[in-house]
């Protein structure tokens, strides 16, 4: 309705809009309105089931509507790294726990009266902070005219590459995206830390069936491994022009190696891509993004100033911004790779143990 | 021409839209796991690609989206079939057992689909 | 006619405190990562929801538009949804941990446990 | 090199972190740690001299001034802090190596100091970044891998505490992700500076009260403020020795020192003072933490756990200063914090001498020490006098100034009550004194040795500082004062 609104007023203070604007705009508003819809289904019914495969499911189901929300609302780099990472790798993840923790919640919720409590307290903060927020979709709001114009107005000049989310993901605050890497790496620390096997364990554990007996699954499966690994070197070279980057491309190019893990059994891949070595790339991609810095400080700029990389500032951005979107697909990759077969192997040992 | 393309390309779309929409119909009336996921698998295969292919039409020769499309085309057909068997033969794995008709055991029934059983009974 | 201008965020409120809510209410500790993760999921709707501006595009330069959305939460998220997808694995590893060493994955049972064992100790 | 001093204070320990991996013998990384660690503390003790001779040190980072890019910014406040963690760091991984030895295999020794490293890195970023969102991104750096460190415990307990802190401190941030959303929503900026400008024009709306009200909530999770601090006493009880030493020492203290950043240099001190009733919050937050914890304290078997919840009673100190609202109070703050990681890391490297050799931190374990161990009692005796307030320590000092600070306000019930706490604490650290040297040692066991000497200096330098800093207080409270001088200066 908001949409609406302020469509209309678009419409009556310029003559000139075209028809085609209000139209999209009623079909967005549609879709708005359905999607949000479908979200709070989702959350709900999220509350209700008991069903813990459901509820990964749904949880999936909620990541995917979330993304398709966020491309509504132009946030096409967002909505990719959310279906790729919401829908796919944290549900992969929560099914290959499940496969150890059980399926099912049998236990009643714990004070739900005081749990109530707190959660309507804090919303009804909330929806009394909404009341001074200017509104959805004004294009005179404090977050549209501060900071935000400089990077639209100036990045094709300083930076010289279209997709501005790149821009000012990899350059402008390039040091957030540093530290975004090292939360990855940080997971892939802890959960080694926390769930790697000795040799002698990995040798006592039952690995998961793989599907390698059924052949459709198989044939298919082995079809589709090098197209999905082309895509992702495609999302990760073509993130200066489109949506994509190093994150996605990361995460697409694990599922890769994930699918291959599910088809022919956790070990075969583990060895296929010798998991120690995986573990040293992990590493090797904060260096790779952190040396970059370095060495712009040691020609004489501060950390990260692609400028000082070489002799033209335009192309020390361009040179930066590629090598470190590869640190940070390497370590993305390798980390998503090394975190699902250590889950995955450990299913082994349960096996063995229950055996 | 444009014209004979633009109707062709809109009937596609509409034809597509038409499948997606029987296939969520089908999703909600069909009785039991599998014929929902015949009506699931009617959505994503024939509905996605009619659509697909309304949209190859209307984007034109000049454009790189034209490609994209045709290889998202390719994998939708490739990917949507083998999911539906996956899920079918995880669901037969898991118990599920198809609902036959008449809830009679008789020996013509072979003994793999074992008794019918409704839906709910996931294990 | 205030409130029609934020009906989204509203929405987003309701979300949130569903997600929430799981993350309180169950007891059950993968349910609790999945609330969590809608509970992120939502704050980043709200980010995203800030970022959009009426009749816009999204933020990749070209001469055919003239009005962007707001780069900058995007950019934001990109990164809280990372950071999002790593406390989850680290969570559920230590789930699986637990359910190792308490043979459960519910709160009240492994609460249950800790009491008994710190009664044997004293 | 001097120029980018505030950039390699992080990154030195953040790029040692995947070297470390890299290099994978538990030797080699134990090496390699303690002199990113040391080298850590070299740049944040220059760095202080900078401060000092030019003033504020701004970096931006890629070379993108703020409020387009990030840029670091180290005042006074944010050095006396980068000196507290890093040094508290460098002397517990002095004792690592020895106390890991016991409690973890070799194998999960690098994960240990890679995870280590990584915190270190996360608390110093959160220190010395000047922009809002960064300070969520370095808060999950340290965050992550300390559920990492709490989890490598050898109890089991340790796993569920460590979840148990995990799901806890993930509201916290997403409460602090929310409060930093809507912050930007009504200034379009994330620079805290820009932000301190910005802000006073939208002061009266509901949107900033709300951002300001969740990221306040979302810090005390962080810093286990009373009734938020239910994770804290697991996991400091249950996480390897010098895990908990760390933790103990600089995590609090930094989630303190973001609560102070927000309400003084970005909202500043007139919103959050006299719009909101935030002090009487405070106060009474802070006295009830005090009794609550410290009674719960003296009902604690485990000595870890016991002084885990004094952790969370001396917390409450901490916060009933800030909430006093006046020079005085913020400098007795300060003090205690630096203090405060003083006691506590000396009494939990005492503590790991004592698991090292017992292996239990049961008060019925301590029977007869005080013979058997008398430099590592003596120890946990000094810090515990010290956590009393007696004078010649420097919990004497921190206290004097907090009692000082009541009076000058006509606080003088509130004093009356500080100083009942304080005896609170006299009766938990009584127990421990009372089983240590007036208890028979038990029958059937040999008598324990000393804790091995790596463990006893570092322990010992810790304690001497606390005797030091007790005498001469010219560096802490002289440097305190001028930051409560400054933080209040930008208030006018």
């Amino acid at each position: 309705m908001t949409f609406l609104k302020n469509s209309v007023s678009l419409l009556l203070n310029q003559q000139t809009i075209k028809r085609e604007l209000l139209r999209s705009t009623v079909i967005e508003i549609t879709i708005n309105v359905i999607l949000l819809a479908l979200l709070t289904l989702t959350a709900i019914s999220l509350a209700f089931t008991k069903d813990l495969f459901a509820s990964v499911m749904l949880m999936g189901v909620y990541s995917l509507l979330s993304a398709s929300f966020f491309v509504l609302m132009d946030a096409v780099d967002v909505a990719f790294t959310e279906a790729a990472v919401g829908a796919g790798i944290s549900t992969i993840l929560m099914l290959t726990v499940l496969a150890m923790a059980g399926r099912f919640e049998n236990r009643a919720l714990h004070h739900p009266r005081i749990a109530l409590f707190v959660v309507i307290g804090t919303g009804i903060m909330l929806v009394f902070g909404t009341f001074d927020m200017p509104a959805f979709g004004d294009i005179n709001a404090p977050v549209q005219t501060h900071v935000a114009p400089h990077y639209i107005q100036q990045s094709g000049a300083e930076i010289d590459i279209p997709n501005i989310v790149t821009s000012v993901l990899a350059s402008y605050r390039g040091f957030d995206t540093f530290g975004e890497v090292v939360v990855v790496f940080t997971a892939v620390i802890g959960v080694l830390a926390l769930l790697e096997m000795k040799s002698e364990e990995v040798r006592n554990s039952v690995a998961p069936a793989p599907m390698y007996q059924h052949k459709i699954l198989r044939i298919v499966g082995k079809i589709l491994i090098p197209p999905i690994m082309l895509f992702a070197l495609y999302v990760q070279f073509h993130g200066e022009y489109g949506p994509g980057g190093g994150f996605q491309a990361g995460v697409i190019f694990s599922a890769a190696i994930i699918l291959h893990a599910i088809l022919f059994g956790v070990e075969t891949t583990a060895k296929a891509i010798s998991l120690p070595f995986v573990k040293v790339l992990a590493a090797l991609g904060v260096l790779i993004y952190g040396s970059v810095g370095i060495v712009a400080m040691l020609n004489g700029g501060r950390f990260l100033e692609y400028n000082a990389l070489a002799e033209n500032a335009i192309t020390g951005q361009h040179v930066g911004i590629i090598v470190i979107e590869l640190g940070v697909g390497i370590t993305v990759a390798t980390a998503m790779m090394v975190i699902f077969l250590t889950f995955a192997r450990r299913v082994g040992k349960s096996n063995g143990e229950s055996a | 021409m444009a014209i004979f393309l633009d109707a062709v390309s809109w009937a596609l779309l509409v034809l597509g839209g038409f499948m997606c929409f029987s296939g969520a119909v089908g999703i909600h009336r069909f009785p039991d796991f599998f014929s929902r996921m015949h009506a699931a698998g009617v959505t994503d295969t024939l509905g996605s690609s009619l659509i697909l292919i309304g949209l190859m039409l209307q984007t034109g020769w000049q454009d790189t989206v034209l490609v994209k499309l045709l290889l998202i085309f390719l994998f939708i057909l490739l990917t949507s079939p083998t999911a539906s068997h996956a899920l079918a033969k995880a669901a037969l794995h898991g118990g599920l057992r198809p609902k036959l008709g008449k809830p009679e055991v008789s020996d013509d029934i072979p003994e793999k689909f074992g008794k019918p059983s409704s839906e709910s009974t996931n294990n | 006619m205030n409130f029609l201008e934020q009906y989204n965020y509203w929405i987003v409120i309701v979300l949130m405190m569903s997600g929430f809510y799981i993350v309180i209410a169950h007891g059950n500790l993968i349910k609790k990562l999945i609330g969590l993760t809608v509970f992120q999921t939502s704050v980043f709707i709200m980010y995203i929801s800030m970022s959009k501006v009426i009749g816009g595009t999204a933020p990749i330069l070209n001469e055919a538009y003239k009005v962007y959305s707001n780069p900058l939460p995007h950019v934001l998220i990109l990164t809280a949804i990372v950071v999002g997808v790593a406390t989850t694995s680290l969570g559920l590893a230590l789930a699986v941990r637990i359910k190792e060493a308490y043979g459960s994955v519910e709160e009240d049972v492994i609460q249950e446990k800790d009491l008994q064992q710190e009664g044997s100790q004293e | 090199m001097i120029d980018h001093l505030p950039i390699l204070q992080v990154i030195v320990p953040l790029l040692a972190a995947p070297i470390c991996l890299i290099l994978r013998e538990a030797q080699l990384v134990r090496w390699f740690t303690l002199i990113a660690s040391v080298f850590a503390f070299v740049i944040s003790v220059l760095l202080l001299q900078q401060v000092q001779a030019h003033g504020t040190l701004i970096y931006s980072l890629g070379g993108w001034d703020a409020p387009i890019g990030i840029e670091y910014r180290i005042d006074q406040l944010n050095a006396y802090l980068l000196i507290l963690v890093t040094s508290i760091s460098s002397v517990a991984l002095l004792a690592a190596g020895t106390s890991l030895q016991k409690e973890l295999t070799e194998r999960k020794e690098t994960y240990f100091y890679v995870a280590y490293l990584l915190c270190l890195a996360g608390l110093l970023g959160i220190l010395t970044t000047g922009d809002a969102f960064n300070v969520f991104v370095f808060l999950e750096i340290s965050s992550l891998a300390s559920y990492t460190l709490i989890a490598m415990g050898r109890d089991r307990r340790s796993l569920w505490a460590s979840y148990q802190y995990l799901i806890m401190g993930t509201i916290g941030a997403t409460f602090i992700l929310i409060g930093i959303g809507m912050m930007y929503m009504m200034t379009g900026t994330l620079n805290m500076y820009d932000l301190a400008e910005r802000l006073p024009e939208v002061q009266q709306t509901k949107t900033v009260f709300t951002a300001f009200a969740f990221f306040m909530v979302g810090v005390c999770l962080k810093l286990a403020l009373f009734p938020l601090h239910l994770w804290l006493p697991n996991a400091y009880a249950y996480a390897p020795s010098i895990a908990t030493v760390f933790l103990a020492a600089t995590a609090t203290k930094v989630a303190i020192y973001v609560l102070l950043r927000f309400i003084f240099s970005v909202y500043g001190f007139e919103f959050s003072f006299s719009h909101l009733p935030l002090k009487e919050i405070l106060v009474a937050l802070g006295l009830m933490g005090i009794f609550a914890a410290s009674i719960v304290a003296i009902y604690q078997n485990n000595i870890k756990r016991l002084f885990a919840y004094s952790s969370v009673a001396q917390i409450g100190y901490m916060i009933l200063g800030l909430g006093i609202g006046s020079k005085t109070g913020l400098v007795a703050t300060l003090l205690h914090l630096f203090n405060h990681a003083l006691m506590k890391g000396a009494i939990f490297l005492a503590l790991a001498g004592v698991v090292y050799r017992v292996g239990s931190v049961n008060i019925k374990a301590f029977a007869g020490l005080g013979k058997q161990m008398p430099w590592t009692m003596g120890a946990i005796v000094v810090g515990g006098l010290s956590l009393i307030g007696v004078p010649l320590t420097v919990g004497f000092v921190s206290k004097w100034y907090l009692v000082l600070a009541l009076l000058e306000s006509n606080w003088w019930p509130i004093a009356i009550l500080v100083l009942v706490g304080s005896l609170l604490a006299v009766i938990y650290v009584w127990r421990l004194v009372e089983a240590a040297y007036f208890r028979p040692a038990l029958q059937d066991s040999a008598p324990y040795k000393e804790a091995p000497l790596m463990i006893l200096i570092p322990t010992w330098i810790l304690v001497l500082a606390n005797i030091y800093f007790g005498i001469d207080t010219s560096f802490t409270v002289g440097l305190s004062e001028q930051i409560s001088a400054s933080l209040f200066g930008v208030a006018k």
